[in-house]
């Protein structure tokens, strides 16, 4: 197992741990920030795979325009669910 | 019950899925389907055919150019969704407003400070997109993210005033309408839709054009959706 | 000769980079409240990731790179405190206060 | 990659395709739907880049100095449309959920499908 193997192992670990702990999360604005978090693991996968372009544009709108699109609509909605 | 009815469904989705994933060659073998067919020819046209160094770009803007063009027009269309579908002028919910907490001057000093790079990093990206990594989506979303930080720290009414409303209403459009233009000198000039004209320079004018159009259409969606689900006196 | 010194700093620095991150990390998921995590995540971000990239820069040496690199050291050096500063602010508004051991005798 | 774990990737992106499908369909909260929706589709995002890469590829940059074998553009292209329009997704489904709160004021689903009286 090369190192390269180590760290995609690490990064897709951390991504379904991601997924499982926003699948539980009751309260929406953790969640959403949890996805913020996800967005960046997959970002940094990205790069690894030769896909710079990809990884950007994932950063910039996985991670910050989603998460405050989200936090607007929380906002109003109230961030506890039921 | 429902909830174990629907786990069972997932579960037997996903192995249904593994199964046929484990019948694909392992990630990174070159003789994946992806690698195989068009994909090499387009490596092999190389800068001369795709008309861009980076082959993204050369995929996205010159061999499908028709699909982008369809991307184009979805986010435009849902940007006319949002807008339509937005409250404005409509009865609103009781937006539970946190009491005005006044920005903080270094981060209003530091995003000041900030702003102009990041203006100018987008559009290196987007003006340098075809030839390094970046391209009219990737500035766009900078820009997009840019505005909507912008609209952060100074308040949503600035950035209204930064966009008037009627210079707005064809800007937003700007990328279709380019990709139209597009699609047409080309079919004029070369004989085929979306066709790249002759001269090296002129080539290049078009595909810095199409990003720049992709870029400020994407930016101002972006500002778009936020300005409608931020809305409190939507004008 | 110089080359082996350059490449030994450079490690040397990338190292303190990342123990700088580890104890960030150790900080984030032991300390008991908002302020104190928040305080042990800014340090790493801001001193853990201009230690990496100032080694990395070493080892670049005198290319392009560099440049962006040094672009990049001094964005970190104003983003991360500045985004510290906006996060602490707006748990303090958010009604968190610092814990403290007198009130509360078990941590959480 | 070594053997047994040589399609690590593919599974990972199928177990999260898994999570996000099951979010969807068992929370009841809207917001929560569409964050489950995200995830479905960033893992099939992950499983196209994954599709397009190639052992000791480098980015599909012509002029740079990298050396080919080149990662597939078309995935990269591809995924890079499919983000974009996944967010012009979350936006309007956010707007449309917001609408939904200001008409029937309440945003769980199981709410909003119990019949008035």
């Amino acid at each position: 197992m090369s190192p390269n193997d180590v760290f995609d192992a690490l990064i897709l670990i951390l991504l379904i741990t991601c997924a499982l702990a926003i699948a539980r999360m009751k309260d929406l604005a953790a969640a959403v920030i949890l996805f913020s978090v996800y967005s960046f693991a997959l970002c940094l996968l990205w790069v690894h795979r030769g896909a710079p372009d990809v990884a950007m544009t994932e950063a910039a709108v996985g991670a910050g325009i989603t998460a405050v699109l989200f936090f607007y609509t929380l906002a109003r909605t109230g961030r506890r669910e039921k | 019950m429902r909830n174990a009815l629907a786990l069972l469904i997932v579960i037997v989705l996903a192995g249904l899925m593994m199964a046929g994933v484990s019948q694909l060659p392992p990630p990174g073998s070159p003789d994946g389907a992806v690698h195989r067919h068009v994909a090499a020819h387009y490596i092999d046209g190389g800068t001369e055919a795709g008309g861009a160094p980076n082959l993204v770009t050369a995929v996205l803007l010159n061999y499908r150019a028709l699909d982008t063009y369809g991307e184009v027009v979805v986010i435009f269309a849902a940007l006319v969704a949002v807008l339509a579908v937005g409250l404005s002028g409509h009865s609103r919910g009781p937006r539970r407003q946190p009491d005005e907490l006044p920005v903080s001057p270094v981060v209003d000093r530091i995003i000041r400070l900030l702003a102009p790079f990041i203006a100018l990093f987008a559009l290196f990206m987007i003006l340098e997109g075809h030839v390094l990594p970046g391209g009219g989506f990737q500035g766009g979303v900078v820009l997009g993210a840019l505005l909507i930080l912008l609209s952060l720290v100074l308040g949503p009414r600035r950035i209204r005033r930064m966009l008037p409303t009627p210079a707005l209403f064809w800007t937003r459009a700007i990328a279709p309408l380019v990709f139209a233009l597009t699609a047409i000198a080309g079919l004029a000039l070369a004989g085929w839709l979306f066709a790249l004209p002759e001269p090296a320079w002129l080539r290049e004018l078009i595909l810095v054009g199409l990003e720049l159009a992709i870029g400020i259409g994407a930016a101002l969606a972006l500002v778009g959706f936020y300005l409608s689900l931020e809305a409190d006196h939507h004008d | 000769m110089s080359e082996l010194l350059l490449t030994t700093f450079a490690a040397v620095l990338i190292a303190a980079g990342c123990l700088f991150f580890l104890a960030g990390t150790i900080g984030l998921l032991r300390l008991p409240d908002f302020y104190c995590r928040l305080h042990a995540t800014t340090k790493c971000d801001a001193v853990g990731a201009v230690l990496i990239l100032l080694g990395v820069a070493l080892i670049a040496g005198a290319d392009t790179q560099t440049v962006r690199i040094v672009a990049l050291i001094a964005l970190i050096a104003i983003s991360s405190p500045t985004a510290g500063h906006a996060l602490a602010r707006a748990g303090w508004h958010a009604g968190h206060r610092p814990w403290t051991r007198e009130e509360n005798d078990e941590p959480e | 990659m070594t053997e047994g774990l040589a399609h690590l990737d593919y599974i990972a992106v199928v177990i999260l395709f898994a999570i996000g499908l099951y979010v969807v369909l068992t929370k009841q909260n809207l917001i929560k739907k569409i964050i489950g929706l995200n995830i479905m589709e960033t893992a099939v995002f992950g499983l196209i880049v994954t599709s397009g890469m190639v052992d000791g590829g480098s980015p599909p940059l012509l002029g740079q100095g990298l050396e080919p074998p080149y990662a597939s553009p078309i995935a990269h292209a591809l995924v890079l449309t499919g983000i974009v329009v996944a967010l012009s997704v979350t936006a309007l489904a956010l707007v449309l959920i917001l609408r939904v709160k200001a008409e029937c004021g309440s945003i769980e689903l199981d709410e909003l499908l119990e019949p008035d009286e």
